[in-house]
């Protein structure tokens, strides 16, 4: 009677695992929780990861993290797709990724389709599973809610359900037809914010996307911020805390992380570097190319900014400004 | 005469689709320009959400990314996805505005994939947000290229249920109750849907275009009813409009 | 096999209900709101509406609207009582009130129980369908998402639920058992706010309570805030919204308008009128002398600071400065 | 000897079951002062929240209410009711705080009514945020005042669930696996829950009462063993962090 997608669960839980780990992991303790992005990865990245991304695929996205991944080739991550953009990209022209819980992946949006996102799922190399935005939204938010599923009411009647992971289900009061989404805990979250303190309290600018449910939904989140500040900026201030330190198990400073990504409010996208970097997706050679000047050359972020160059990065802010 | 291209024609006939003082839930690409004309033009208290979160922001310069900070601009709130598709879930978003590599008689898009979803011959982006505004929003209005291929009788994939295969369909399936496509905008025609049968049919044909042409290059029976009128062309404020908001032709030029 | 609560469901909604009245009553324009409470009790406020009050009971109520709802004779209201407190007890001592969704009600806190509140269930002239704090802002919540219901793992095994209207249900993906706790999408919120513009944007500092989502649950919302401010106030930081405009469908200026209650980094409890006013509930003589001086003798909630005093105003302001 | 009040007594005792570096959500009256005890002296790094939103706040004097601005005082975040519960029912909140106006031999606590629920013979507050807390924290604890009437053998409502009727039955009621009643802290004496049987069962008796006294006040067959110790009587640094906490005895004095 009741339908239900064929596509694979990618990453399961029940509510009572949910619970028992973040009984047994999650840090209660206001500690200090600096790191460098080397260490958080070694620590937490591992092959075979279920690793979702904060932000929106080539906005507020945590490059340093990104780039650390491909320089350790990491394999086999499976990936949380809700508009992945240019940081699916990069892991996927780094090799590490098996299969995608696609909401929205391998384009550009206004810059059109990845020949390297394409490539990937065209040749077979990556498995995907159907969803949509706000199901993958809602799957993330079921986790933080301590819940095993959420009801919804997109989804039902499309080829997308039927590639998914989700269930039709009866509403116990009105008897109506739902969507259930099954509830979603990626292994590791990496999230790039605004500000943090030592903690792990963090505050974003401009839209959340999902990333105030994905610190609370993930077994472990690492964050990079743009500016440290002490825990006070919370504290005077406790409606601008979007992630509260108990998710978090890991902060790095990290100034122009998100580039060649936007920032909102602090530096707009590098078109110049994105172009370039489509441009060499058009074969695996030139995105060897790519990496192997961006990435694996480089020993980490500040390098990599220095390849950047100061005149272009003041000249993302001042784009950024409408100056 | 003013000289206009088929983008441009194509965006001016979508804008005039808005209602002022409704709320649009935007996709990325033409669906942007068209929404932030209708705001230039005929309607000036229409309300933008983006689904990244963004609520009625003004946006200063054309976006790249519905999620980017130019779609946030002077928002008057910033929430998230959940935030948004909640508010279109509960009821309170008029119109989806999306795009669609195929489209078919039924008003289904397909953003997908081309070839069988496992081994296909071309991987489209998928849904995005474009299922959660198609099956959520009261009315939406779907931009596509008109061919034989681009509108099939058939979509290979719904990504985004239309009426899905006729009357109550959506209904059926459990979509909420008095939603659906309302609107089809290609560079030959503009296209509602027949009450009855929920099928696609001709509103208007754009300047210079016969409807012999929009018959051919559809790949379904289109209904076509007697009163097909002439979609008007852009006029020269539209036009000068089109070009504050997308001065290097980054969308408007392709 | 599945149990289900035999209270009423007082207020209840499907999820196509919730979209109808949404699209058919709610403006989306970006409207000027501004109002005076006897207009908006007025138009919005009748006799049997269920009435949701923002803040938690004695904190960051809008006594301006309980005191003109009082003064107005309105009859057989039913409440959310998701931490009732000060707030319902006026409206109990008015004689406004039928029915009560408790989760919390009829007391104090640290004060102790109110006995006009117990008068009134103890008689059996207010009808009492149990529930949780948890369960009454999920319940709200459900509503807020568009949803008919929402699962949950509080309620389960207690008297709590078989005098509320909640029912058990099965996870379809785990099986487990769950709590389905239907939607409340209340007549009327009213909900006094720190800040808001004239169309209805609204912030507040400090914790929510459950406020975001009840402006998005409620058929009509009526708020009233300390301090009218611009629309840039929110344009230009859009993270601080916490309502946006278009839940909302009345805007009042109200300065002091949760006195007697606290309203964080405003000004602190009158514990004097408070005391005083529970005194008065000893008997129905004495609450309808404490009523007439406060609220039919008066003409409107200007008329009321006047008596409650400058020097006491500025008193409660330095006891919540800590000073 | 320093002298102490039985309401001191209760709240020290109670302080101690506190661990350090863990999140106790707490609910009104003795509890606060309790958990606010253990800040200042065993558990500088106990993390309270408060069911009102409030997370990890610097409580600087005494709160009238839960909700009110001295508990969301210099917090780390400021959310709401559900911000608070869903991070319980995510299994992170340690503790719950809670106290009752009767408390049965499996921890089930009554906050709604004595008499009929429909025509009560007092009717209390109701559950609050008791019963999620309850149903949600890994392990309760409870406040109560010591006699038959207090203590019955069934609660005449179960506000709030504790292990119900014995071994398994919140697990089968549905309720998150492990969890349930921890400690019950009275004016006689300090009592656990048996493992095996989840009755309560004594663990130490209040300095200057006796184990006959407390099996006399308890309106069931409370388990005995052999291990009885006496609780520690307050020290005087816990008397004079007390008066900070409370100087005017509005919770103290009672």
């Amino acid at each position: 009677m009741f339908e239900e997608g064929k596509g694979e669960l990618l990453s399961s839980c029940t509510a009572d695992e949910i619970r028992d780990w973040n009984r047994n992991n999650k840090d209660r303790g206001l500690v200090d929780k600096m790191t460098t992005v080397r260490s958080a990865v070694e620590k937490y990245v591992k092959d075979g990861t279920y690793l979702a991304i904060g932000g929106f695929g080539h906005i507020r996205i945590s490059m340093p993290l990104i780039y650390e991944i491909v320089r350790h080739r990491i394999k086999h991550l499976q990936i949380s797709g809700h508009t992945a953009v240019h940081d699916l990209d990069v892991l996927i022209a780094g090799d590490c990724v098996d299969a995608v819980d696609v909401a929205y992946a391998f384009a550009y949006e206004t810059r059109g389709l990845s020949r390297n996102g394409r490539r990937a799922v065209e040749s077979g190399k990556i498995k995907c599973v159907e969803w949509t935005n706000a199901s993958l939204s809602w799957r993330i938010k079921a986790a933080a809610m301590g819940l095993p599923f959420l009801p919804a009411r997109n989804l039902l009647g499309s080829d997308t359900f039927r590639y998914s992971a989700a269930k039709e289900m009866e509403c116990p009061f009105t008897g109506q037809k739902l969507v259930a989404l099954p509830a979603l805990m990626p292994d590791v979250s990496i999230i790039h914010v605004h500000y943090a303190d030592k903690y792990g309290n963090c505050s974003i600018r401009g839209t959340t996307v999902k990333d105030d449910d994905l610190a609370k939904a993930s077994k472990r989140v690492i964050v990079t911020a743009e500016r440290i500040v002490p825990d006070t900026f919370f504290r005077n201030d406790p409606e601008r805390t979007t992630i509260p330190y108990f998710c978090v198990d890991a902060v790095i400073e990290a100034p122009h992380g998100s580039h060649p990504g936007n920032m909102p409010h602090e530096y707009y996208f590098d078109e110049e570097h994105i172009r370039d970097y489509l441009k060499a997706g058009a074969d695996d050679g030139s995105l060897k190319d790519y990496l192997d000047k961006w990435v694996y050359s480089v020993n980490d972020f500040d390098e990599y900014l220095d390849l950047v160059g100061t005149k272009k990065l003041n000249e993302l802010r001042r784009l950024e400004e409408l100056r | 005469m003013t000289s206009y291209t088929s983008i441009e024609l194509m965006a001016t006939v979508a804008s005039h689709q808005l209602e002022d003082g409704k709320i649009v839930g935007v996709g990325t690409g033409l669906p942007m320009i068209a929404s932030l004309l209708a705001q230039k033009t005929h309607a000036p208290k229409l309300i933008i959400f983006f689904e990244a979160g963004s609520m009625a922001p003004q946006v200063p310069t054309l976006p790249i990314s519905v999620g980017d900070s130019r779609c946030a601009h002077k928002a008057v709130a910033a929430t998230g996805l959940a935030g948004i598709m909640e508010t279109g879930q509960r009821g309170m978003i008029d119109y989806a505005f999306l795009g669609g590599a195929e489209v078919d008689m039924y008003g289904n898009i397909n953003s997908t994939v081309i070839g069988g979803h496992d081994s296909p011959k071309v991987r489209l982006p998928g849904s995005g947000g474009a299922n959660d505004f198609g099956s959520l929003s009261w009315r939406t209005i779907i931009i596509a290229m008109h061919n034989k291929a681009k509108l099939p009788e058939r979509v290979s994939f719904i990504t985004t249920p239309g009426y899905i295969d006729g009357p109550g369909a959506r209904e059926e399936a459990g979509l909420p109750r008095g939603t659906g496509p309302f609107r089809v905008i290609t560079n030959l025609a503009l296209m509602g849907f027949d009450e009855e049968t929920c099928r696609m049919k001709l509103i208007s044909v754009h300047p210079g275009v016969t409807v012999d042409q929009v018959r051919e290059n559809t790949g379904f029976d289109l209904i076509i009813p007697d009163d097909v009128t002439i979609s008007p062309a852009p006029t020269d404020e539209e036009l000068a409009r089109l070009k504050d908001i997308d001065p290097d032709g980054i969308i408007i030029g392709k």
